[in-house]
């Protein structure tokens, strides 16, 4: 298959999805909500993962660090990390590799700190964790240190979650995400309560312990101008399906998929005041199981969906 | 402190007294609203044994003047309070000449030794089965194990007890059958007699242990399955965090709250003594003596332990008050 | 491939029915409703004045034991009182105590320990004022004096007098986790809407303490069928018709474990048992059925 | 000039803590004008008090100095009846989408008891009808959501519930903390647009919560720049972004990344030292 | 206990301790000895071990054997009796036990009235005089025929003490513990001395410089400790007498004793067949308010009487242990004598108290117009007839008996209901005569001479209700009966002339029927044969059996080791 050729021309895969599937089950039947998604990660690589909200990004993340939680579970495919299959490992050999491979910046940060730990100790728990005792001292400058690095003051390093504002938690996750320098970080939406300026330190920073450890990215968001300002390749995703992908310029320059091309239609601007492209989307079901659609090289490395007949009408303009 | 501000702290002090002197109010009462005083008890008791009490009236009459039981209720009230304040508890009245003070004194070691660890056992022990019953990591085995052992709850206790001494007792020959300590020994802090101490404590503990082990745990199951669904244990296991640390320092720890307040509150609550534990193993607590100062109307023995009562539960509960901001940082006790 | 598939799936079994049909909840009800349906079974088809003393010879054992008999299947006491009819007529009862104890002391806890945490302020102070003295006052004591009052005690006031002293402690447990969920954000989108307040503290907040309640519910259940034996067995309960801890008091007391009458106190102690359990499933039942994220949660 | 909606006084909170207290809101100034109805943007740093604020206005945090006055009466002294009425003109969207919904409950329980309480259908099939426009505005359909509970949600989803729900109530003022963070280009051009379409057809105002000064430039009329707990610079959104005065706002604008792959965001303008936050004494 | 982790010890004590067994609750005051005040636990020990009464009434030979006195005579008008005593005797510090002690002992009580025995004391005692060192001299304010038997001769369970005037002296007697280790405190005549003593155990040791040995009176007794041990619940008393690590058990249930039996073949009980116990003096009673209605007409009363039926309470609540009670006098040789005479005399023939005949009931109950309603209960103008019957919580006998009665009313139409209350609360209500019906022993008294109980009836004690009565809480009036008990009062112990007044008092008495003897209360001891012999029973009557008791020194001294 072309996407394969595609992989021996960049550098060795570091994650590697296979034909992801991932259900939810519920009373009245299964949610599909990711319907055999493949893609892989190159070494040093930032892949933007974007797409509607709803269509299942999340879900691909946590699929991927195998967290998955009832009544979601994965019904197929595979997802090998540096080679190794992170679905079929021991629990206990996984868990090593956690955060140290596999770090996790998670969309609901606001919900993710434990309420009743301090921020240090949260962060401690991560790097003693994989790390081993540490000399309280060196701990601490080293936690002050992400902290800095995030831009966050150093009076948070002894405050309880719900004393800090929603950005201030995001970045908190984030610094928490890079405490092990990882090799591959899944950060879902990790700036969406962030204030440009910050999020443009914060997205340095991420940038730079990237190249310094050559560590890869899946950065999840809906943020077209970031993407475009941070990702090398960018993946598509709509109704639990990847639609396109290809190097984020391309894409940008020739989307191919009408969702692309709406997506990137609607980007609002800062220089000049238009109107804004309003269109009405008709999702497929959920629950009704539907075929993974084929995709198809449209130029070096960029994969798009053909849009079928029926697919035609998943755009319609709004009335 | 955290979440307290010097005005809450002042407010909650003043309460502490108020409740202290309402609670011992209301307990100055309620024995003395059924027919009958202790006069009258020891006398029914002393017919019991001797037949009949020759000069009865003459008897009843000499005593309750010596007790001031004829005083006017205000005057009496007023001694009450005093003796409180002063921590002096007066004379039993059902065994005068013993001060009440001396009473307690020697029964009350006893059982906040017992139900001190008995208390903390059966939390630790009921909260940790309660944590892994909601636990997902649980093995199978003990996920079978676990609500097993809850079903001791449902035996009736006194059952529970009565079998442990069957068994460990007269069968196996394993634990004293009842008392504190053996008394060919004498107290100290010698091996032997804390040996004793030990052996004789045992079953009753075990059977307070099995008794009420499943309260606790149904309650902190019920709590881990609130925390169960939240985000951040699920950051914890990307972590790569150890199980037992997402248990304890995430699930636990933000499930255990609620355990925590009732605990304290327990604790407060354990100078009351369990009766039925003690008299089951002979125990020579304090719940045996209240229930006697209450059958008997011991006035005086009755107001000298509730008064103890009173202070620690309400020292507990203030203390949980105080602590809980700590234990949970998000409370505060600011004005809505 | 395969092996992933299999471990994933069997923490995710499928849930295509009602989630009433949670088998610990739907265990633990035909457990208790066993009990109930048997008794009411009995007293149609048995003549429950056999549960009175004097009714019928003293210390016969079960039918199926040498010396046993079919007018008595399960044996008499040494009281003269049938235990069929024993557990006939204490078994509602039992549960009865446990219930209203259960219901109204969880009732009071609930509607104060929630007005203390939600309002704060000067109610929470009189509540808490309140329920620490309450927790101070030996039932025994309360017990006695009203007893001297009734002519004769009944189920239904000793329960009521065991509730009323039994509710101080969840009141203070559940203010204290009140006061930690006041400020959760489902809340503040309740106080949004203008919700009145006893909306807020009863429909938004009151739910998701429900396993914790259903717990402490049962705990205060089996805590007030305990505590009631504890007063019948000093003589301040109902009499004439004992419930089913009274007849275990009464074996103990009669010394039946020696006398080797296991029937005696073994029969009541299983109708005891299967009324915990049940009560108990029922609880942990009913924490998956209304706690949606717990679907499939193994317990 | 006609009474404004809200209007903001000296608005200052301070957090206090042993020792320490951090000044989250320091002598803040606000007017929502109500009519004709505008969008404010409120835009700054984050952890510059934004949040505080809108709390404050909500009534879910009291202020440590200053007042709030919602059509000429200060917030404090409003009687049941007013305090009614303010909860049915001032609706809010909350920055965190994941902990507003109840989890005990499907998604339909916030509508069905905004509708009971505010009493807006008058019976079940016109209240059904009302839940399925709000929603059809923000592109969902009552079938695939209202049925399910919170978590089943995506973070997108349950933000879009929350605009439908402000929508459905038609108040006069909605506070909306970030109300499109969490949703894609396509959707949030669609949210915006109902926005503007409350703002001119049902004379909605909005305070606007935002650090996407893009979306606050497509919509916003009147914007206003808070830093570090005070307003640095307020004036028409056009005006202030095309032109910005003060130090921070030119910053922030200008790192305002650019949609497109290969005009390279200006990674050179400096940062402010947070470490150095004057208010934090 | 303690003693299964050390075999040899066990085996060292066996042969010399004596277990005996303490029933009456825990002692929350172990550290009080001052036996004047009635909150004092006299029988964990104390008279049995420490204290050693002056003289002993054996029920079974119905004489007043002598034990530290020596006789007690009274002149011919019965109010000068003078007491001689042992000579030779000692207290265990050494000092000698003389008059002096008696007098001061006498002198306390009738100074102090809230002391025990301080009431009757100051009632009859006019003067107290010794004499010489072993002779005392009371003068008794009105003649008194049973002042040496009333109290000084353990007709019931203890006696008067008499303390050692070296040690009281100048204490005030009521707040006095009488407690101290240091001094071997306290001080008291008898073969041992305390060594420890604890609410749940109290140990004695026996002392070699025991007066009696060296008076020649008695040698020392064998065992050589006492333990008395406190036992809650009686599966642990049975299951340590099966053990054999309790010699003595008091007050069995007749299921606990036969399964004690079954298990320990050793143990023996005062009859070797049911209803194996002892008889207590204490009739048991349901006693009738005979102030109020219904109840105060004697028809009424005579048909709860027809309506009860003793056989099945003493089969049911008693399990078969005692016997039903014709009259409200114990058990015992001496006073059923006079029973005996009753039923010479035809008496229960004419009143057949022990016919159990609802039939006879139900007619009485409609001939004073009541009918039988469809609930089952008696009405009469729409009042359902009702009886409340009390009993203390804490006294199981008594209550099991009351639930008896309680049903087999029921069966006759009462609505009897049954309350249990808090000792004082039920003390309190019985002598204020609040109360419909009690189960009581409140008969209690006569155990050799028939004045006593009978007296206790007489209509002088009768006061209004609300007013505490001393005696005659059913607050029964009548004039006759109390002439011909007065008639009773003065004559010497074991006169004829008592006959004449006696069955005319009876005859009234069971003509009205003022309250109901129920049944014989019953005492059942088992002994453990296997480390002890000599125990009282019924073959070997040498004594009752009542080892709680202060004539408990003589089984002591009775007792042998087996091997
Ligand atoms: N409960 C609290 N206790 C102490 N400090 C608090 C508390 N809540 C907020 N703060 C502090 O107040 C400041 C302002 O917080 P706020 O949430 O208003 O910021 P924000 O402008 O909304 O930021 P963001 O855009 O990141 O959401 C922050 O420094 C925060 O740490
Ligand atoms: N527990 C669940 N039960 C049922 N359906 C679920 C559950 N969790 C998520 N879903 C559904 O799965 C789909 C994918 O959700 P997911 O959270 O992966 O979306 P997303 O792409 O991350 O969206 P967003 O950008 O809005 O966060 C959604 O349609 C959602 O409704
Ligand atoms: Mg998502
Ligand atoms: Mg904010």
């Amino acid at each position: 298959m072309s996407e394969r050729s595609e992989r021996s021309r960049r550098g060795r895969p570091i994650l590697d999805v296979r034909d992801l599937r991932v259900h939810y089950s519920t009373p009245h039947g299964d949610v599909i909500a990711v319907n055999g998604v493949s893609f892989s990660v190159a070494e040093g690589e930032t892949l933007g993962l974007v797409g509607e909200s709803g269509s299942g990004k999340s879900t691909v993340a946590m699929g991927v660090l195998r967290l998955t939680s009832p009544p979601g579970r994965v019904v197929g495919g595979s997802v090998s990390v540096k080679g190794e299959d992170i679905l079929a490992m021991p629990e206990a050999a996984l868990r090593r590799r956690r955060w140290r491979e596999l770090a996790l910046v998670p969309q609901g940060s606001m919900n993710s700190l434990n309420p009743v730990l301090r921020v240090r100790d949260q962060i401690r728990d991560v790097i003693e964790t994989h790390e081993g005792k540490q000399p309280r001292r060196r701990l601490k400058e080293r936690v002050l240190r992400l902290l800095d690095l995030v831009n966050l003051p150093a009076r948070v390093y002894d405050l309880y979650p719900h004393e800090l504002s929603g950005g201030m938690k995001q970045r908190i996750c984030i610094a928490m995400a890079i405490a092990l320098e990882p090799s591959l970080i899944i950060a879902d939406e990790p700036t969406s309560a962030l204030d440009v300026v910050v999020q443009r330190t914060v997205a340095q920073t991420l940038l730079t312990v990237k190249a310094e450890l050559g560590s890869s990215m899946v950065l999840i968001g809906h943020d077209m101008a970031l993407q475009a300002q941070l990702v090398d390749r960018i993946a598509v995703m709509y109704a639990g399906n990847i639609v396109e992908i290809g190097p984020v310029r391309d894409l940008f320059r020739h989307p191919h998929h009408p969702y692309t091309r709406h997506l990137i239609a609607s980007i609002p601007s800062i220089r000049e005041r238009k109107p804004l492209v309003v269109k009405d989307l008709r999702r497929p079901d959920p629950r009704t199981p539907r075929p993974t659609p084929a995709l198809s090289e449209v130029s070096t490395g960029h994969f798009a969906a053909i849009p079928e007949a029926g697919d035609e009408g998943v755009v319609i303009s709004h009335a | 402190m955290r979440g307290l501000s010097l005005g809450y702290v002042i407010r909650r002090v003043g309460m502490f007294f108020f409740t202290i002197w309402a609670s011992a109010t209301v307990m100055f009462f309620i024995p003395r609203l059924a027919p009958g005083d202790p006069v009258s008890a020891m006398v029914t008791r002393l017919t019991s044994q001797a037949g009949r009490v020759e000069g009865s009236a003459a008897l009843i009459t000499a005593w309750r003047q010596r007790f001031g039981l004829d005083d006017p209720l205000l005057v009496q009230y007023l001694r009450y309070l005093r003796g409180m304040l002063t921590f002096d508890f007066g004379y039993s009245l059902a065994q005068f000449p013993t001060e009440v003070g001396a009473m307690v004194g020697r029964a009350m070691p006893w059982t906040i030794g017992l139900l001190l660890i008995s208390t903390v056992l059966t939390f630790l022990a009921g909260t940790l089965i309660g944590a892994l019953m909601a636990w997902r990591r649980t093995p199978r085995l003990l996920r079978w194990f676990l609500p097993v052992s809850l079903t001791f709850t449902a035996i009736p206790f006194y059952i529970l007890g009565i079998v442990l001494v069957y068994v460990f007792v007269f069968a196996l020959g394993l634990f004293p059958v009842s008392g504190g300590y053996r008394n060919d020994l004498t107290p100290g802090f010698d091996f032997a007699f804390i040996n004793s101490v030990i052996q004789h404590g045992t079953l009753p503990a075990m059977s307070i242990v099995l008794a009420s082990m499943g309260f606790w745990a149904l309650g902190m199951r019920g709590m881990m399955v609130t925390v169960a669904g939240e985000d951040y244990l699920t950051l914890a296991r990307a972590k790569g965090l150890r199980p037992l640390d997402v248990l304890f320092r995430y699930e636990v720890r933000n499930a255990i709250l609620p355990q925590v307040t009732a605990l304290v509150l327990g604790l407060g609550g354990i100078v009351g003594g369990t009766v039925l534990v003690e008299y089951l193993f002979g125990y020579p607590g304090m719940g045996a003596l209240l229930y006697q100062g209450i059958t008997n109307s011991d006035f005086t023995v009755i107001q000298g332990i509730v008064f103890i009562l009173i202070l620690t539960t309400v020292t507990a509960v203030l203390i949980v008050d105080l602590i809980y901001p700590l234990l949970d940082p998000r409370i505060t006790y600011e004005r809505r | 491939m395969a092996g992933i598939t299999l471990t994933q799936q069997a923490s995710g079994q499928r849930q295509a029915t009602s989630p009433w049909l949670n088998p610990k909840l739907v265990a633990g009800l035909v457990m208790v409703a066993l009990v109930l349906v048997l008794t009411l079974i009995g007293l149609i088809l048995w003549d429950v004045t056999l549960a009175r003393a004097a009714s019928s010879p003293l210390n016969l054992p079960p039918f199926w034991v040498p010396g046993g008999t079919m007018a008595h299947p399960l044996g008499t006491e040494s009281s003269g009182r049938d235990l069929l009819a024993l557990l006939i007529v204490g078994g509602p009862m039992t549960l009865q105590v446990g219930l209203i104890v259960g219901i109204t002391s969880m009732v009071i806890g609930i509607v104060l320990g929630f007005a203390a945490g939600y309002l704060g302020g000067a109610v929470d102070a009189v509540i808490r004022t309140l329920s620490d003295t309450a927790l101070t006052i030996p039932s025994l004591a309360i017990l006695i004096v009203i007893s001297a009052y009734v002519r004769q005690m009944d189920v239904t006031t000793m329960s009521l007098i065991v509730a009323l002293l039994a509710w101080a402690g969840p009141t203070r447990v559940i203010r204290a986790q009140v006061l930690s969920m006041r400020e959760q954000g489902y809340v503040r989108m309740a106080r949004l809407t203008a919700l009145p307040t006893p909306h807020i503290m009863f429909r938004e907040m009151m739910p998701n303490l429900l396993p914790y309640l259903a717990a402490s519910f049962i705990g205060s259940a089996s805590g007030g069928i305990l505590a009631a034996v504890g007063l019948e067995a000093l003589g301040l309960g109902p009499q004439r018709i004992p419930t089913l801890g009274m007849t275990v008091s009464q074996a103990i007391q009669g010394s039946a474990i020696l006398r080797g009458m296991w029937w005696w106190w073994g029969t009541p102690t299983i109708v005891l048992m299967v009324i915990f359990i049940g009560l108990f499933l029922v609880a942990i039942g009913l924490d998956e059925v209304v706690n949606p994220r717990l679907r499939g949660v193994r317990g | 000039m006609p009474e404004p909606l809200l209007d903001v006084r000296q608005a200052t909170k301070v957090y206090a803590k042993s020792g320490e207290s951090t000044t989250a809101l320091s002598g803040v100034d606000l007017v929502v004008p109500g009519d004709p109805a505008t969008i404010t943007t409120i835009a700054g740093e984050s952890g510059s008090g934004k949040t505080t604020l809108a709390d404050a206005i909500l009534g879910f945090t009291t202020l440590t100095h200053g007042e709030i006055r919602y059509r000429g009466k200060d917030l404090r002294t409003l009687d049941r009846n007013q305090q009614l009425a303010y909860r049915r003109e001032v609706q809010a969207i909350f920055q965190d989408p994941f902990g507003v919904y109840n989890p005990f409950y499907r998604i339909r329980h916030v509508f069905d008891v905004a509708i009971k309480r505010f009493r807006l259908a008058s019976n079940a099939r016109a209240a059904r009808e009302l839940i399925e426009d709000a929603l059809r505005v923000v592109g969902m359909r009552g079938e695939e959501v209202l049925d399910k509970h919170p978590h089943q949600l995506s973070g997108g989803q349950r933000q879009r519930m929350m605009m439908a729900r402000a929508y459905l109530l038609k108040p006069r003022l909605i506070v909306a903390d970030e109300p499109v963070s969490m949703v894609d280009a396509s959707l949030r051009a669609m949210i915006l647009d109902i926005m503007l379409r409350l703002r001119d057809e049902h004379g909605i105002s909005f305070l606007y919560i935002t650090h996407d000064l893009s979306t606050a430039y497509q919509i916003g009329d009147d914007i206003c720049i808070l830093y570090r707990g005070a307003v640095v610079e307020r004036g028409d959104t056009r005006q202030v972004i095309d032109n910005p005065q003060h130090e921070y706002s030119k910053l922030l604008i200008s790192s305002i990344p650019v949609p497109d792959p290969d005009i390279r965001w200006d990674t050179s303008a400096g940062v402010p030292d947070t470490d150095a936050h004057p208010h934090t004494r | 206990e303690g003693s299964r982790s050390d075999p040899a010890g066990e085996s060292e004590q066996d042969v010399k301790t004596l277990l005996l067994d303490h029933h009456g609750g825990r002692v929350q005051s172990p550290d009080l000895w001052n036996p004047l005040v009635s909150g004092f636990t006299n029988n964990a020990g104390f008279h049995q071990a420490l204290a050693e009464p002056l003289f002993i009434l054996n029920y079974e030979s119905g004489e007043i054997e002598p034990w530290l006195g020596e006789s007690f005579t009274s002149n011919d008008t019965l109010d000068v009796w003078t007491l001689t005593i042992k000579d030779g005797i000692t207290w265990s510090d050494g000092e000698a036990y003389d008059a002096d002690d008696i007098v001061f002992t006498i002198e306390v009580l009738l100074k102090n009235a809230e002391l025990n025995n301080a009431a009757p004391m100051q009632e009859w005692v006019d003067k107290v005089r010794k004499v010489d060192k072993t002779t005392v001299e009371f003068t008794l304010k009105k003649p008194n025929p049973r002042f040496q038997l009333d109290y000084f001769s353990v007709k019931i369970h203890s006696s008067l003490v008499v303390v050692p005037e070296h040690i009281w002296r100048g204490k005030d007697p009521l707040t006095f513990k009488n407690y101290d280790k240091k001094q071997n405190w306290p001080v008291f005549t008898g073969p041992y001395q305390l060594s420890s003593a604890s609410p749940t155990r109290f140990v004695y040791t026996r002392r070699g410089d025991w007066w009696g040995a060296k008076a020649d009176f008695k040698p020392l007794p064998q065992p050589e400790r006492l333990e008395w041990i406190v036992n809650e619940t009686e599966d642990i008393r049975v299951a340590r007498a099966t053990d054999h690590q309790l010699h003595s058990v008091a007050d069995l249930t007749a299921g606990a004793f036969e399964s004690l039996k079954a298990r320990n073949k050793d143990v023996i009980s005062w009859l070797p067949e049911k209803p194996y116990a002892w008889s207590d003096p204490c009739t048991r009673l349901l006693s009738l308010n005979n102030a109020i209605a219904p109840w105060n007409d004697r028809e009424m009363r005579w048909a709860l009487n027809y309506a009860i039926d003793r056989e099945e309470i003493v089969r049911i609540a008693y399990e078969g242990t005692t016997t039903p009670a014709r009259f409200f006098y114990p058990n015992y040789p001496a006073v059923q004598e006079y029973v005996n005479l009753l039923e010479s005399e035809g008496l229960f023939e004419e009143y057949p108290i022990l016919t159990h005949d609802p039939d006879k009931a139900k007619q009485i109950f409609e001939s004073k117009g009541y009918t039988r309603t469809g609930d089952g209960f008696y009405r009469k103008g729409g009042k359902e007839l009702r009886l409340q019957i009390d009993a203390p919580t804490d006294f199981i006998e008594i209550w099991r008996y009351a639930e008896v009665i309680g049903e087999q009313l029921q069966r006759a139409g009462i609505n009897a209901t049954v309350r249990k209350l808090a000792i004082a609360t039920w003390g309190d209500n019985l002598g204020n005569g609040r109360f419909d019906a009690v189960t009581d022993w409140s008969a209690c008294g006569s155990v050799t001479e028939p004045w006593l109980s009978m007296n206790l009836f007489h209509a002088r004690f009768v006061v209004p209700m609300g007013k505490p009565s001393e005696s005659n809480a059913v607050r029964w009036k009548n004039a006759e009966y109390s002439k011909h008990v007065d008639a009773l009062a003065n004559l010497p112990l074991g006169d004829k002339r008592i006959e004449g007044p006696f069955v005319a008092a009876a005859r009234i008495w069971l003509r009205e029927l003022p309250f109901l003897p129920i049944a014989h209360a019953r005492k059942l001891y088992a002994f453990d044969t296997r480390s002890w012999t000599g125990w009282a029973t019924s073959e070997n009557n040498y004594l009752q059996p009542t080892l709680d008791w202060a004539n408990a020194h003589k089984i002591i001294h009775s007792l042998r080791p087996a091997r």
